[in-house]
This record gives structure tokens, sequence and C-alpha cells, in this order.
């Protein structure tokens, strides 16, 4: 599939766009916590390489739809996929052989709060690199280094890699968690809020790190600020109670929402 | 070196995980399953080994009637006990709840935060919380008993349980009162209102629930044990309404005294049941009240 | 005061009024706790001067450490060392058995049992801590003395191996509830970060969970120790009562708090035998206090380097 | 024909003026209550002839026209013969009870006391019916009884080698009971029982136990003793523990 489709059997909206290759294809989603169905029947593609940013307002899916995607929704209280599936790079997520952390490891997530280990600054880096055997006791350092190097937090805390991380700012916290999830060599990165408890210098250090990981990763960033998925993104999901509303290229979904929905959302007229 | 560990080429599908960790994980995951559940037959088992062998004798008679047959106790009920019990815990509370609570109060309320001062009287009071019950016994047969003359009574007793009852309470009620919002408290202190008035009207009521649910806790600790009361208030055998100069009977002395002078178990087992199926309910309305103060 | 003018002072008829009863319970606060104060160091002086005539010659060959405990011999001896013994003994079997299941309840509680399950477990437990001490040592004189004895070979089935075991069941609610507090005190989002890295349950409990709810650990440990020190019905019931020094865990023996129990109605006021009683309860008293002491330092430690 | 092994004399160590029947100042406390205590073996009696007492009279003046018109209440309390006469010394205790001779010692700490005797029992050295001893001997001598008691002979082949080499389990009274001050009297002189003998708290205890425990052997009321139809008791130097003839 070519094209970031919106494939809402109801409105049978579609947009066409120049997008590269298909990372993750997601095809009738319905998910929830228990009684309550959080989404409802989600039909997408993401594209590999891009920052796809997924728009709307509180309490309408979002987190939620990215935690079904890497398998971490099923850890909280009655949290699970009813129906639906969901494709990265043509292998199904939930199928019978797939173990859900392999799932995880390799579509890392950032939450909303940066949350360091309760351990040292590198033991934090490797925390699972060194469960998947992917660097040795030995070159711990060389290989946090890395990835701190990549997050730019080496030069602040070449000094203090053997301190706890709970004195640092919010901002390097999250850092830090970045580094950590990179460090698990994911194949995507999915970013839960990953600005909302920091301060506009360091969402800005973030963002920029956002951009980067365009090169190497597909990204899919979930924003209720609408000037950040403005400033970041390639292309748009907007999602209102549990459904996809409208998909596109940034550009074409800001200039020209189709929605009602989706214009009052992008001018601060709700959410 | 670093060259060596750049992040591999991408791969469709998902790498599999280390497979020693995987196995490890299963039999973590069955071995946490079978000890959980000892924690669930454990006291099940116990329950229903009481209910199974108390069931027999238990009755409306074995509740309201006094002991008899020879030797003492070997028949008839157990009322003595239960209303001695009852007595000695309701006297010892009415002089540890206001103490402790005032205390608490004094502590949170008026005392400047983390004082040193607050620091020593929650390290003291925590120690005498831990203190062993049979010391409380020692200190009550010592001084209520032989210094103050007050004999072994229902009064000895009961102010004996109320000092063993009194750290855990104004423990409890300090948590409790801790544990009121910050911001509930600086909202009522902002309307110009005395301090007192916002604990009297606003940080009592909110703390109520945790200050009875650590009542009813220490309270049905104190009315369990043995230990302080065979010394201070407890007698084998007594009759009629409890008076504060006389001695009682109390359940948990009955029980021990059938024991050990191994009248009769069926009559022994009858009494182990009234006392935890009672104690279970102050615990449960204790846990029931901790949980909507969790909510 | 001078709220006659309201006008001149504005609000302070107000003032007044909230002054007064405020002073009134600062002082009434203040004055419960000096009451508690008080009667607290009244108990530990009494329990200090009335075990202090048998602390002075604590060393000597007739003194409290190193003689034995017979009360008819003439002069009558009264050490305590047996009843030392026999308390750090059932105390160390009881912990030995509690600490590995009330952690692995506690930690079945917090991260494997579903809700449901954990509604049922944590009344159940609470339904353990519950059951009072006297009543453990009945079931235990019914159930395992009997056992021992018909089965287990034993000579006697009162034992320290059962009076040890029983403290066991008795400690464990204590210990698995507050290691399932302080597992379950462990925030949501670091767990579900660390297990967003695709490592498996083991890896979270061992580098996560357990590292964060160490300080609860270490409580949970004091709390059954201390408990366990001091329970008194149960060991005076199971334990055999009797005043030879353990070797064994088969042997008889008479922890503190049983030797108390037994022998404090026949001391006589300010005898030898009165005051090395109080002496036991010194030691009792001692050893919590040090306990509680110790785990308050470990705590705050811990605490500081977890952060 | 006092032929009693090892004889104990069941008293009642009371206070001044301090009688059951007749007490004027021992009713001293406004309610008119009553309180005795002491020695295990004299509780159940007691109490039941306590509680016997209460039914029939309900108040002390109905009981003895010189008391006044208050509601008869009598608390009954065990702790043993020591606990007893401590009690009734230091006031805790209206009555005390004993079941053994009151000490010199303990008379004088009295001061104006009256002691009364309300019965006589042996202590007869005793264990259950199958017990390895039971089989082999009738009669124990002082010396053996000594020996058996302070540890000397630890196991039942000790005594006799023909017998199994099964632990001997003493059961004791705690250093409170008058029947282990008879014991030290009579038998063990300088002697100390063994430490790890078991103490039971009283003499019904020891009962329940020596019935159930056949490697038990134990000093208990001859009246318990032989009315239990598991235990078999011994004669000391010939003598039976029966019938006394005082």
């Amino acid at each position: 599939m070519d094209s970031l489709q919106l494939l809402r059997k109801d409105t049978e909206v579609e947009i066409a766009t120049a997008a590269g290759p298909t990372a993750f294809e997601i095809d009738e989603l319905t998910a929830g916590y228990r009684e309550r169905r959080v989404l409802r029947g989600i039909s997408c593609c993401i594209p590999e390489r891009r920052v796809t940013a997924i728009m709307g307002p509180s309490g309408c899916g979002k987190s939620t739809l990215v935690k079904a995607l890497n398998r971490t929704l099923e850890l909280m209280p009655g949290g699970a996929v009813t129906s639906g599936h969901v494709r990265f790079r043509g292998a199904d997520l939930h199928g019978p052989a797939v173990d859900p952390r392999a799932v995880r490891r390799s579509l890392g997530i950032i939450h909303q709060q940066p949350v360091p280990f309760p351990m040292s600054i590198l033991e934090n880096v490797v925390f699972g690199a060194r469960f998947h055997a992917i660097c040795r006791r030995a070159e711990r350092e060389a290989y946090a280094r890395l990835y701190l190097e990549k997050v730019g937090l080496w030069t602040e805390v070449k000094h203090q890699l053997h301190e706890s991380a709970s004195r640092f700012s919010g901002g390097q916290q999250q850092r830090l968690c970045l580094a950590r999830t990179l460090a698990n060599q994911p194949q995507a990165v999915l970013m839960d809020e990953p600005c909302s408890a920091l301060d506009p210098y360091a969402t800005r250090r973030i963002e920029e790190h956002i951009v980067e990981l365009r090169d190497e990763y597909p990204v899919i960033v979930v924003t209720h600020n609408v000037g950040q998925a403005r400033r970041i993104s390639d292309y748009v999901l907007f999602m209102v109670d549990g459904q996809l509303i409208e998909a596109g290229p940034t550009a074409q979904v800001f200039e020209a929402p189709q929605s009602q929905l989706a214009r009052d959302f992008i001018s601060g007229r709700f959410g | 070196m670093a060259a060596e560990i750049t992040q591999a080429a991408p791969a469709p599908g998902f790498l599999p995980l280390p497979c020693g960790a995987m196995r490890s994980d299963r039999a973590f995951t069955v071995i946490a399953w079978g000890v959980g559940l000892v924690g669930l037959v454990l006291p099940l088992g116990i329950l229903g080994f009481l209910l199974i062998e108390g069931m027999a004798r238990l009755s409306w008679a074995f509740l309201t009637e006094a002991p008899a047959g020879f030797p003492l106790g070997s028949a008839g009920g157990i009322a003595p006990a239960i209303l001695g019990t009852l007595a000695l815990v309701a006297i010892g509370l009415g002089v540890a709840l206001p103490l402790g609570v005032a205390g608490a109060i004094g502590l949170v309320e008026y005392a400047p935060e983390d004082s040193p001062w607050v620091r020593v009287m929650r390290f003291g009071a925590e120690c005498l919380a831990a203190v062993p019950a049979i010391v409380y016994g020692l200190f009550g047969y010592a001084v209520l008993v032989v210094l103050f003359r007050l004999q072994i009574s229902l009064i000895s007793g009961a102010l004996t349980l109320g000092l063993m009852m009194l750290p855990i309470i104004l423990i409890g009620a300090e948590e409790a009162l801790r544990g009121v919002e910050r911001s509930l408290r600086e909202a009522a202190l902002s309307l110009g209102v005395s301090r007192f008035n916002v604990v009297r009207r606003v940080i009592l009521p909110k703390a109520l629930p945790g200050i009875l649910s650590v009542t009813l806790l220490a309270a049905g600790h104190a009315a369990g044990s043995a230990a302080p009361v065979m010394f201070t208030a407890s007698v084998a055998f007594a009759r009629g309404t409890p008076a504060l100069d006389a001695p009682v009977m109390t359940l948990p002395s009955h029980l021990y005294y059938v024991v050990s002078e191994g009248a009769d178990l069926e009559q022994a087992y009858a009494t182990a049941l009234v006392l935890v199926v009672g104690l279970l309910l102050a615990n449960g309305c204790a846990a029931l009240l901790k949980r909507r103060l969790a909510r | 005061m001078t709220a006659t003018e309201p006008s001149a002072v504005p609000f302070s008829a107000q003032r007044v009024r909230g002054r007064f009863s405020d002073r009134a319970a600062r002082l009434a606060s203040r004055a419960a706790l000096a009451l508690v104060v008080l009667i607290l160091a009244t108990l530990l002086l009494l329990i200090l001067r009335e075990a202090l005539p048998a602390l002075g010659s604590a060393l000597s060959a007739e003194g409290i450490l190193r003689a034995d405990w017979a009360p008819l011999a003439d002069p009558p001896r009264f050490g305590l060392a047996h009843a030392v013994l026999s308390t750090l003994m059932v105390t160390t079997l009881a912990l030995a058995l509690a600490v590995p299941i009330g952690f692995g309840i506690g930690l079945f509680a917090a991260e494997f049992a579903p809700a449901w399950l954990r509604h049922v477990l944590q009344p159940c437990l609470e339904l353990l801590a519950g059951i009072p001490s006297v009543v453990y040592g009945f079931f235990g004189y019914v159930t395992l003395v009997a056992w021992f004895e018909r089965y287990g070979g034993m000579a006697t089935g009162e034992s320290l191996l059962v009076g040890g075991l029983i403290l066991a069941v008795m400690v464990l609610p204590f210990i698995a509830c507050t290691s399932a507090e302080s597992f379950a005190a462990v925030p949501r989002a670091l767990r579900e970060s660390a297990h967003s890295t695709g490592v498996t349950r083991v890896h979270v409990v061992r580098r996560i969970l357990v590292p964060m709810a160490l300080p609860g650990l270490f409580a949970a440990v004091a709390l059954g120790l201390g408990r366990a020190v001091g329970e008194t019905l149960a060991v005076l019931l199971l334990a055999g009562n009797s005043t030879a020094l353990p070797t064994s865990y088969l042997d008889r023996g008479q922890p503190l708090t049983a030797l108390i129990a037994t022998e404090l109605p026949e001391a006589a006021l300010g005898t030898a035998k009165y005051h090395a009683l109080y002496a036991a309860g010194l030691a009792l008293i001692l050893l919590t206090v040090t306990i509680n002491s110790v785990v308050w330092r470990l705590k705050a430690r811990v605490m500081r380097h977890g952060g | 024909m006092l032929k009693v092994a090892v004889r104990s004399k069941l008293a009642v160590a009371a206070i001044a003026a301090a009688t059951l029947l007749s007490a004027t100042s021992v009713v001293r406390a406004e309610n008119g209550a009553l309180r005795v205590g002491g020695s295990t073996t004299l509780v159940p009696v007691v109490a039941n002839a306590a509680m016997a007492f209460m039914d029939s009279f309900k108040s002390w003046q109905r009981a003895d026209a010189a008391l006044p018109d208050t509601q008869l209440v009598i608390y009954v309390t065990g702790g043993g013969s020591g606990f007893g006469i401590k009690s009734a010394i230091n006031g805790t205790l209206d009555i005390g009870m004993a079941s053994r001779e009151l000490k010199d010692s303990e008379k004088d700490a009295l001061g104006v006391h009256q002691a009364y005797l309300v019965g006589k029992d042996a202590v007869a050295i005793a264990v259950q019916v199958d017990n390895p001893l039971a089989k082999l001997k009738q009669n124990l001598t002082s010396d053996e009884l000594r020996k058996i008691f302070s540890g000397e002979y630890r196991t039942y082949r000790d005594i006799n080698g023909s017998l199994p080499a099964q632990e001997i389990v003493l059961l004791v009274r705690d250093a409170g009971a008058g029947s282990a001050e008879i014991l030290q009297d009579k038998i063990m002189g300088k002697a100390q029982v063994a430490p790890n003998a078991l103490q039971m708290p009283s003499q019904g205890a020891l009962l329940k136990k020596l019935e159930s425990n056949p490697n038990a052997i134990a000093y208990i009321s001859a009246g318990l003793g032989g009315e239990s139809g598991h235990l078999v008791t011994f004669a000391l130097n010939g003598v039976e523990p029966s019938h006394p003839t005082w």
C-alpha cells in the first residue's frame, strides 16, 4: 500500500499521499478496559521513517492506541484489544507465535512522565539492552555512551554515570528515557505526549530529537498540542471519541481540514 | 569499538527473546502462584477447622449462660467472658482514644513540623507499639494492681489495655491526620478561622474513618490479648455484670484456662470460634472504613 | 480584652474568640502529649527499676546471664540464658519460614494475582493477622502437637519446632501485607516503562520492584520480628515450657514471654525471682526497641539511596 | 495405717477473718465481692462450690445474718499455690488457696491470718497404661524416683536394660505449685528436677498430657490419677498411694 489511507468504511474518505512504504497497518482495531470500549474500529496505515502525530482531545483514545501498538495496553488493569489487527512490517502483533515482550522490545515507547529507574544512570540506559543480550557486560559503558550522545546527555552526565538519575531535571530524565528506549534497538519509536510534563526549553530539545529520529525509525507521537503536531510531524491522525476522524499529510490537514471537528480543534475552539 | 555495536539493520518481524530468561520467567510465575495460594489456603484452613470443630457446641445458650460443669467450664456458656472482654476494651478505649487523638492532634497541628521533638515522640510511640503485650501486663501488675492497690479488677485490666492501645491509636491517628490533604488545611486556614476550628470542623471529620479504623484494630488486638490481663484483671470464674473494682472473665484467658485445665476441648473450640468471629467482625469493619477512606 | 470597640481594632472580636479556643486546644493537646510521655516514661523507668537489682550481678556465676533457672534450688538461681536462647531460636525459625513465604505472597498479591483474587487474598491475610495469640496456641496444641507426637515420633509434640512453626504462621500476614503494600506502592508508570522495554517479569521484579520496595521489605521483616519476639500465649502453650538450655529445635524451651507468664503469678514482690522476671521484661523491651531503631535507620538510608 | 506415698496437705491459707462462710471484714468491697485464688488443684472444687454457694444464698445476709445485705459474689481464679499465698499476703486476694503447708516465712508475712484445712490428697507417681515402665514395675524407690526426675535416667533403658530406649518425658508443675515443692522436699533433696521437664500450668493439663503421652511420667494428685482409667500409679517404697487413712 503506497498511501496513507483512512479506511473508514462509513465515510469512505481516502487521502492519497506521497508517502513511502508502510510501517504499521491498523485494521479495524477495537480496544478498551473491561466494559469500557475506548477504540472503536481504527483503520489506517502509518508510513516508514516519518513522524506521524496523533492528535485529539483528552480521552479520545490516543494513548490507548499507542499502548495497543506495542502491546503494553494489556499490562493495564483490564486493558485488552478486543478485535482487529495491527501489522508491523507485515508481522501481526497479535499473532499466535508472537511474544508480547518481543513486540515491546521492537517498538519502543516513551511515556508522558519521564520514569527513571531506581538505579544508576548507566544501568538505566542498558536496562533493556542487557536483558536482551544486545550488549555485553564489558562494553556497557561504551554502549551507554553511544546512546547518551545520541540524546545529547553525554557531556552532562559523563562524570556521574554511577549516580542515581533522581536529581535530573524533567527534560534530562525524558532524554534519559529516550536513550534507554533507543539502546533497546527498537524498530520503531512510539511517544505518548513526551513533552506534556516539560518546560518549553526542554520541549524544544525533545522535539529536535524527534525530528532526528525520523531518519532511522518510523515515529508516532501522541500530542494534544496543536502547535507541536504542526512543528514536528509529517502526517497527522486526528481522533475523537475513539474513532479516526481525519488523516493526512500535516500541511493538508492543517490548511484544509475536511471535518468541522478537526477545524474546531485546530483553531483551538475545543480540546 | 563503538562501530561494532551500532544498531542492527531493521529486520522484519520481532526478534526472539533470550530463552533462559523465558524459562526462569515461567518457573517464577509458577512459584509465585504456589506461594500466593499458601496465603489463601492457610487462613481459610484455620478458619474452616475452627468452624467445623466449634459449631457443634455453639448455641444461643452458649453465648448467654455462665460456665457450668465440673471442672467448671466443661459445660455451660461463656457469657461472663464476653461481657468482661467488652467491658475491658470499652473502658480501655475510653482512656486511650481521647488521649491518643488529642496527642496526635498535638503532634500534627500544634508542633513545628519535623522538629526533633516530634521525631522523638513518633519513634517512642512506634517502639511502644512494638513492646510485647506481656510487658504491659508486667507494668499493670506492678503499678496498678500492687502499687495503687486496685487489685485484680476490671479497672486495672482496662487501664493496662488502654496503655497498650494508646501508642497504636496515637500513631494511627497521627497518620490519618497527616493524610488529610495540605490544600484542604490551607484553604480552611486562609478563611481566617482558628486552627482549632479547622481541626474540629475540617481535619477531624476528614480523618475520622482512618481514626476509627485504627481504633477498631487496636481494640481487636486488645480484646484478643490474654497476656496483659492475666495478672491484672482476669479470673477463672466470675458471674454477674462486670463492676469496676471486681475482676472479670475474658474470652482469651477463658480459652487459655479451658485449654490449660484440660477441661473440655469442644468447649475450647467453641470459645475460640466466638473470639475469632468477634475479632473478624471488628477487623472487617476496620478494613471497610480504611477502604472507604482510600476512595 | 479590648473587644469593646470593634471599629477601633478591626476584626478583633473574631480574633479574640479564635485565639482563646486555639490556645485551649493547644494546651489540651500538649497536656495529652505530656501525659502520654509521662505514662510511657513511667513504664520504662518502673520496669528498669524493678529489673535493676537483678542486673547488678548479672555477669556473676549466680547472675541472670550465666546461671540456669532453678527456683527451688538452695539457694535459688534465676538465670535467663535458656529463655533468651529459646526466644532467639523460635524467632529465627519463624522468620526463616515467614520472610520468604511472606515476600512471595506480597509479590503475588501485588503483581501476579488477578484483581478478584487480590480482593479475596487481602481479607484472608487480615483474618490470619486478626486471630489472637491464644487461639493460635490452642490451634497448634490440637493440631501440630498432636500430629508430631503421633506421626513424627517425637517424645512430646511441644517443642521449639512447633512453637516456631505456629509463630511463622502468626507473623506471616504482617510480613505479607506490608511487603504487598510496598510492592504495590511502586509507581505504575515505573513498572509500565520497565515492561515496555520488553523484559520478562522476573527481570522487572528483580531490577525495579525489589529495589524500590526495599524499605518496605525491611519494615516488614522488622514488624514480623517484633511480633515474633513478643508473642506470649502461643509459645507458652507450644514450646514446652521447660527450663533446660535448648540444643536443637526438637528440644523444649521457654521463651522470655512464656517464662514471665509462668512465673510472675507466684513471684513475691521484691524477691530475686521478681526482679529476674522484670529483667526478662526489660530484655524484651530492649530487644524490640533495638529492632525498631535499626529499622528506623535502615529505612532512612535506603530511602535516601533509592530516591 | 499411714501408707501414703507422698503426702500433701491441701491447706487454705487465708488472711484474717477471711473465711468462706462467716466473712465480715472480708466483704469490704461495697459490691460484696470475695476473691479466691491459688492452687489449681483446688480451683475446680472451689469454683463449683462458690457457684453453688452464690446460687443458694444470693446475698451475704442470707448466708449469715451478721453480714450486710449486699449481693453475694465470689471470684475464683487459679495461678498456683505460690500465687495464692503471695496474693493473700499483698492483699490482692481475700482468700488464698494452697496445696501445701505454709512456710514459716509466709506465716510471718501474713500476719494475723487463719488457715483452714479443706482436705488432703496424696501425690502419686503415675504413667499412662502404655508406658513401658507400667508393665515392668509396680513400685519405685525414692532413689529411682530422684534419678528419674533429676534427669540422671534419660531413657527408659537407663532404668532397666530390658526397656526400650525411649526418652523419659517428665511432666512437672511450675515451681509455684504445691506438688512441685512437695516433690522437692520429700524426694529430690539437694538435687534439681531436670530442666528439660515440661512445666504444665495446672493439674488438669498435666492429667490430659499424661493420658495422651505414653512416654511421660509425672507426679499428680492421687485423686485425679486414680479416677482416670488411662493411668497406672506406682507405689513408693512399697506404699500404695491409695485409700489414705489419715
